[in-house]
């Protein structure tokens, strides 16, 4: 009986226990994001006021308008903090650094990045992991090395590289570049996972009568879709959030600018609007952040593979 | 499974849009160069006999400058309005385009490296800071207006500007731009009913200021200082060489080298210091730029301010300011042997050795600093100006009745410190400076380190 | 259909020969089994006639075509893995109809022949499942039904039965020669378990260290062992060997506890050899043991024995080795107790203890 | 006639677009840098027709104290942070996997949360949470009565350079955890159940049983997540700006500095190949882990 009754008591106090983990793990990731969204729903003016409001009392929506660039001259005519901008002009001013332009450049930069890196990545890995060649490691090692140069290193060759190239300020000055700074990264992923594989699959479709090439679509890539899903959201949010690249060569243009860098731009057009700021923030981070919660156990399960065992 | 299935289709089906979104029509860059033809339709009347069309080639001359371009403070046109007004009333076929850049000094200077790096023929006239004309000079990246190579500028135009600025914008005794389109002259904000109260006049040394905040500090509770912007910027550079000049200090000695390690900077600096230190300044000022301090007098809570001119504009405006006739403008103060000076900064505009239409762009630069454009600039925001007609058009007075204080202090204005490896000096003055301030490190030793590495920087 | 043909294959891998100049014939029609132990080269012998290794020397031909040059996927072969290698991200149907895709047949040609194949296999109820919902059973036959589905030329099959628990793999096995009956169809099957070859093969070939020991029909192989490998190999329990010293004149084999009479085939070979030593192999089936002695019986201590149900296995010691008898149970001698054994002078066999080669006969 | 590939030659066709891109964007731009590095190049990157100066520049960044101060801090960032992101991370990553079945799968989606942000909007976010007057950080700590007004997180020295860090460790644990829990999930769980039956308690079994398993991956975490600390940019860029001072200016962010601000190419260039060399350093050791644990068909 009295066994019993310590079992019951020490299963709830587990549990509890495990709540109260849960709950400061999830305070700790989740504060900053929360107070950034609270303050983008205050009413413009109102993240001055102290005391501080943790949620705004009513909340509302102005804040995106201004970042969408779709607010009303009347709108921006209440007072605001260290702003002697006339309405009229902050209107204007607001309309053209609308954050529709970067997140639409942002989303095609990304996915480009994304679809093309993993397309070359696995091609490099299938070859790393599963064709027989020699001075295998020198090539791993080769395209791995390349990975560790900082950007500050690569950035003023790569920008008079794309000059010579005519891309300046063109989306593809930022597509083609961050293809390969997530190249050998996707490659390692990608390849950890294929080395999984068993080989006897390989050997099956081809006695089935495939040539390697029709393996590698049909077989191989179905089955390393994790591993993909991990490169491929890696490199998504890679070049999601490159910004010395994207700032160097969209050389200030609003029209091809990424999110960092026309992030960069709004803060300092508006350094005191911290509501706009927020909503600008939300919005950029929004759309990863949703995508990554919907694969985020392929993500896991992608590196589970052996990119992390070694 | 299933339903990252669906996922999995929505995110490639996006992917496939995205790449050929990518691949189709890149984005237009919000300029592009381009000649374009503008046929002027044919007007079908009963009484013209033959139809003529007139096919006319326009220049788009694009002028790269901050989002003030496009605003208005006072009861005129934004400034790129006014401008394209005048220059399609004078040059029908030239078409101006603003190209906006970063707000910040900073930014926007670096935004120009990456051009100029680039010999991007985008841009055809740039807004240059003061000091930027010497580093972009030196490196070739602007057009000389007055060597005797087309483009040279209308001397008639340059004989209406003020000479003591196109000398701050002339490197090596070539003008490389003209300015100042907008200008900022340093000085020193006091609460003239505060100092009036307690039988205080106008402070005229360091040290008056001093012994006036802390007597009104003693007796107004709340109430701060002396504000102004310290944060590791520019604006804290200015700053110090408003105290250096004051404290009868200078840039270089006559070797051209670094002097600000002199006993006359040790004591600017100290006195810096001690400002923070006695509470006089908020330890605050530290992260303050230009408008953060500015804030704090145009809301009453502060005795002295040190800043820009512009701030004039918009004390006596009752929606903004808790000041409104509260207040006095006098140039910065200066202990016995300084000079009392105001660091200029002025934004100039060049043109751009890589701009591919040169003269239609000097034809434009000429427009700007004609004295039309230059009063409804001052309209508009009221700077300190280029024009001299300006200071005394009865159209500006009206307005901007400050006229005459701006033209005063605009007297003290320091000559700019030129030199090629100005954004490094710079930035290892507010990186010293704003060391000494935060007590990070001792005055002596940021000044001795501060000259070490400008002289490093400069090969001396 | 077509027979298979390999001509003086060599295969290295690095300093290790894997098969070492092998010649084989496996003929049309026939289920051929490559027994060996595990290394024995079976299996790369197995891939090089499918195209997954490339040989380091020799030939292969199917039907009258050199295939040397030929990539696996054109070669009309199919093979059966050990592990199935079925594709995990497609259903039973896909899997089966993968190779028939390969060759852009008709989609309803497809379907129909999977159904047909899935039908004879008893898999019709599985075909929307996936790979993991099977159960070994079932993926082994998927596996055969992606084999047969397509008509081969040959079927390879890789030690197919060997993750099946015992009792199935019984089943499947007779099964499995059923099937290649009704095709008709030439198969190599690789195994390391004798029985499975012994009862599957119409043709056995056994390999060791990358060379063919023997070849021929099982019974042959069984009765005619060509060496002590092969007999010990084939046969469960294994052969019994003991060293004999010969004496030529007396035709008599002595060996540490006993001397018996040398079989009176082989005695020319003996005489002709004129070495004075044999191994002399004997079947524990071939082994009687014993309560009491007989004329020419052996005398041996029991090691231990071990009731097989209808039958008894029956460890001994005899001339300080150990050798295994099959009785039937009527006989349960203790441990340590001495029994008698003899054999049938027909049943030995006896091999050249240098060479471990089998004496001819006359 | 049918051209037949060989597998090293397919292996070649299928690293070759891998190979040209990394060679482009990577190799080719530090060769460029190095021969910038030996040209006073000043406002231009026409080494061509600039002076070479063999190895002027690297004298000039060695005697610079301003180099060795961003090294010191560099080095600073680098240890502390991905200390305090091991210990985090390890410590999210077992709490996921303690919990029970859907609080670990809530644990999962929340842990990867910061992961998401990117750097400089990361940089944004503590800006305002370390906002001398509004910022929720400094409210917090007034509220709860430790301090009379708000630190000034971002210009006192000390405080800045752990705000700076902090803020990393706030993002970068996720990146962490992420990968530690991959790594504990690759550990068969009957391994656990041995543990248990051989009467190991939960301590000693996370000491002796789940932390050596881990070990390799937690050293590769480790010595990813210090290259990419080291090489730290947009973070200070967009909080700090290196400063109070040049307290918190870093290796890469020197670089950008001296090519954008003063073009001065050359310079910046040295400084670039000296941040690549003390890089190269660390991922030699990385690299070998890689090499030494190839489990790829050979």
């Amino acid at each position: 009986m009295s066994a019993k009754l310590s079992h019951r008591y020490r299963t709830q106090y587990t549990y509890l226990m495990q709540t109260v983990v849960t709950i400061l793990i999830a305070v700790f990731c989740l504060t900053p994001m929360f107070y950034i969204l609270s303050t983008s729903l205050k009413p413009r003016g109102a993240e001055y006021m102290i005391p501080l409001e943790l949620w705004p009392s009513k909340p509302t929506l102005q804040a995106y308008r201004a970042v969408l660039g779709i607010v009303e001259e009347a709108e921006l005519a209440s007072e605001s903090k260290g702003s002697m901008v006339l309405p009229a002009d902050q209107a204007r001013i607001v309309k053209s650094l609308s954050f529709v332009t970067p997140l639409r450049n942002s989303l095609i930069v990304s996915s480009a990045v994304a679809a093309f890196s993993l397309l070359i990545s696995s091609l490099s890995a299938y070859a790393i992991a599963r064709l027989r060649f020699r001075y295998k490691i020198q090539s791993l090692i080769f395209l791995q090395l390349g990975a560790m140069i900082p950007i500050a290193v690569t950035i003023a060759p790569t920008f008079m590289l794309m000059r010579s190239l005519g891309l300046l300020r063109t989306l593809l000055a930022m597509i083609i570049p961050n293809i390969f700074y997530n190249v050998p990264m996707s490659t390692w992923l990608i390849a950890c996972y294929f080395a999984e594989l068993p080989f006897d699959l390989e050997d099956a479709a081809k006695v089935d009568g495939y040539k390697p090439i029709q393996i590698f679509w049909k077989v191989i890539i179905p089955l390393a879709a994790p591993g993909l899903f991990s490169a491929g959201v890696f490199a998504f949010l890679g070049s999601w959030g490159e910004f010395m690249l994207a700032s160097a060569v969209s050389m200030g243009i609003p029209a091809v600018q990424t999110v960092p860098a026309a992030m960069l731009n709004f803060s300092v057009q508006f350094r005191y609007e911290w509501t706009w700021i927020s909503a600008a923030i939300i919005l950029s981070v929004a759309l990863v952040a949703f995508m990554t919660l919907v694969f985020q156990r392929w993500v896991i399960r992608g590196l589970t593979a052996g990119a992390v065992k070694y | 499974m299933s339903r990252e299935r669906k996922w999995l289709v929505g995110i490639c089906i996006l992917v496939v849009l995205a790449t050929l979104a990518a691949c189709g029509p890149t984005p237009t860059p919000q300029v592009i160069k381009e000649k374009e033809t503008v046929v002027v339709p044919v007007k079908e009347t009963v009484t013209v006999k033959e139809t003529v069309v007139v096919p006319q080639e326009k220049t788009t001359v694009t002028i790269a400058y901050n989002q003030y371009f496009n605003m208005t403070f006072g009861p005129a046109d934004p400034p790129i309005v006014a401008i394209k007004k005048a220059v399609e009333s004078k040059y029908p076929n030239i078409k101006v385009e603003l190209l906006v850049t970063s707000t910040e000094a900073k930014t926007w200077h670096d935004m120009y490296t990456t051009w100029f790096m680039a010999k991007d023929p985008t841009v055809d006239i740039l807004g240059v800071g003061g000091y930027w004309t010497a580093e972009f000079a030196e490196a070739g990246w602007l057009e000389p207006l007055n060597d005797g190579v087309a483009p040279d500028v209308d001397p008639k135009i340059t004989a209406k500007l003020i000479p003591a600025y196109l000398e701050a914008h002339t490197y090596k005794g070539k003008l490389m731009g003209l300015g100042p389109w907008w200008g900022g002259i340093g000085g020193l904000y006091y609460r003239k009913d505060l100092l009036e109260k307690y039988g205080f006049k106008p402070p005229q040394t360091y040290d008056d200021v001093v012994t006036i905040a802390k007597t009104i500090m003693a007796k107004e509770p709340g109430m701060t200082g002396w504000t102004w912007s310290g944060k590791k910027d520019v604006a804290l550079v200015n700053r110090w060489f408003e105290y250096l000049y004051g404290f009868g200090g200078k840039y270089f000695d006559d070797a051209g080298k670094c002097a600000m390690n002199s006993p006359q900077a040790l004591a600017a600096l100290e006195y810096m210091v001690n400002l923070i230190k006695d509470g006089i300044s908020p330890a605050e000022v530290a992260t303050w730029k230009e408008e953060d301090s500015m804030v704090r007098f145009v809301s009453g809570q502060a005795i002295f301010h040190t800043g820009r001119q512009d701030m004039l504009f918009w004390l006596d405006n009752p929606e903004k300011s808790k000041v409104v006739g509260k207040w006095g403008f006098i140039p910065n103060p200066a202990q016995p042997g300084g000079r009392r000076s105001g660091t200029y900064e002025g934004w100039a505009f060049a043109i751009s050795k890589f701009s591919d239409s040169k003269d239609a762009a000097l034809k434009v630069l000429e427009v700007m600093f004609d004295f039309p454009v230059q009063k409804e600039l001052n309209l508009s925001q009221g700077p300190v100006q280029a024009h001299m007609d300006v200071y005394t058009d009865p159209d500006v007075i009206k307005n901007n009745p400050n006229m005459p204080l701006i033209e005063e202090i605009a007297k003290t204005a320091l000559a700019p410190l030129s030199s090629p490896q100005y954004p490094e000096i710079a930035d290892i003055l507010a990186e010293e400076i704003h060391a000494a301030i935060t007590g990070l490190k001792a005055p002596k030793a940021a000044l001795t380190d501060a000259c070490a590495r400008i002289d490093l920087a400069t090969g001396h | 259909m077509a027979g298979v043909r390999v001509e003086g294959l060599l295969k290295k891998f690095g300093n290790v020969t894997a098969l070492d100049h092998v010649s084989l014939e496996f003929e049309d029609g026939q289920l051929t089994v490559l027994v060996g132990p595990s290394g024995c080269g079976k299996t790369t012998l197995l891939r090089i006639i499918a195209g997954l290794e490339d040989a380091t020397g020799g030939s292969v031909f199917i039907g009258h075509e050199a295939v040397n040059q030929v990539p696996p996927w054109e070669r009309n072969i199919a093979m059966v893995f050990q592990s199935y290698a079925l594709y995990p991200h497609m259903t039973v149907f896909d899997n089966i109809a993968f190779p028939l895709r390969a060759r852009k047949i008709s989609k309803a040609e497809v379907k129909q022949r999977v159904e047909q194949t899935a039908a004879l296999l008893g898999l019709s109820e599985l075909l929307q499942r996936k790979p993991r919902q099977l159960s070994g059973g079932q993926m082994q036959r998927v596996a055969l039904g992606r084999a047969i589905v397509r008509k081969p030329e040959v079927f390879l099959m890789d030690e197919p039965l060997s993750n099946l628990d015992a009792k199935l793999r019984v089943e499947m096995r007779a099964e499995l020669k059923r099937l290649q009956k009704d095709l008709g169809v030439t198969t190599i099957y690789v195994t390391h378990d004798q029985a499975e070859a012994m009862t599957m093969a119409d043709k056995l070939v056994v390999m060791r260290g990358g060379v063919i020991q023997q070849m021929g029909e099982p019974e042959e192989v069984y009765s005619h062992p060509r060496n002590t490998f092969v007999g010990g190999f084939i046969g469960s329990p294994a052969m019994n060997f003991i060293r004999c010293s010969v004496d030529c004149a007396e035709a008599e084999l002595h060996a540490p506890d006993f001397q018996c009479k040398a079989p009176s085939r082989f005695v020319e070979a003996l005489r002709r050899r004129g070495k004075d030593s044999v191994i002399l192999g004997v079947r524990p089936e071939d082994l009687k043991v014993l309560a009491s002695f007989e004329e020419g019986a052996v005398p041996a201590t029991v090691y231990i024995s071990e009731p097989m149900g209808k039958e008894m296995l029956l460890t001994v010691e005899v001339g300080g080795a150990l050798a295994k008898a099959i009785t039937p149970t009527n006989v349960r001698p203790r441990i340590g107790e001495t029994v008698w054994l003899t054999f049938d002078e027909a049943c030995v066999h006896l091999f050249d203890s240098e060479t471990d080669e089998a004496l001819p006969t006359e | 006639m049918k051209i037949r590939l060989r597998e090293p030659t397919i292996a070649f066709l299928f690293l070759l677009p891998a190979f040209i891109g990394v060679i482009v964007f990577y190799y080719y731009q530090i060769v460029q840098t190095g021969i910038y590095s030996l040209h006073n190049l000043q406002h231009t990157a026409d080494w061509q027709t600039q002076p070479f100066v063999w190895f002027k520049n690297y004298a000039t960044v060695f005697r610079s104290t301003y180099f060795w101060q961003s090294l010191r801090f560099t080095v600073y960032f680098t240890f502390m942070a991905t200390v305090l992101e091991l210990a985090v991370g390890l410590g999210m990553a077992m709490a996921t996997f303690w919990v029970s079945r859907w609080l670990g799968g809530i644990l999962r989606a929340i842990i990867i949360m910061p992961w998401v942000i990117p750097p400089i909007i990361n940089a944004m976010i503590w800006r305002w949470l370390f906002h001398a007057d509004v910022g929720l950080f400094g409210y917090i700590l007034v509220s709860l009565g430790l301090v009379d007004k708000p630190p000034l997180f971002l210009t006192e020295p000390m405080l800045a350079v752990h705000s700076v860090i902090f803020a990393d460790v706030w993002k970068n644990s996720s990146i962490m955890a992420i990968f530690l829990l991959g790594g504990l999930a690759a550990i068969p769980a009957d391994i656990y159940d041995a543990a248990k039956v051989d009467g190991a308690r939960s301590w000693f079994r996370f000491r002796k049983v789940t932390l050596p398993m881990l070990l390799p991956t937690i050293l590769v975490a480790l010595l990813f997540r210090g290259i990419d600390a080291l090489r730290t940019f947009d973070l200070i860029y967009g909080l700090t700006g290196g400063g109070p001072g040049t307290v918190t200016e870093t290796l890469s962010s020197f670089a950008y500095k001296y090519y954008f601000t003063y073009g001065k190419f050359g310079l910046g260039s040295a400084y670039a190949i000296v941040v690549f060399a003390i890089i190269v350093g660390l991922a030699a050791v990385y690299l070998s882990r890689i090499r030494r644990n190839m489990r790829f068909k050979e």
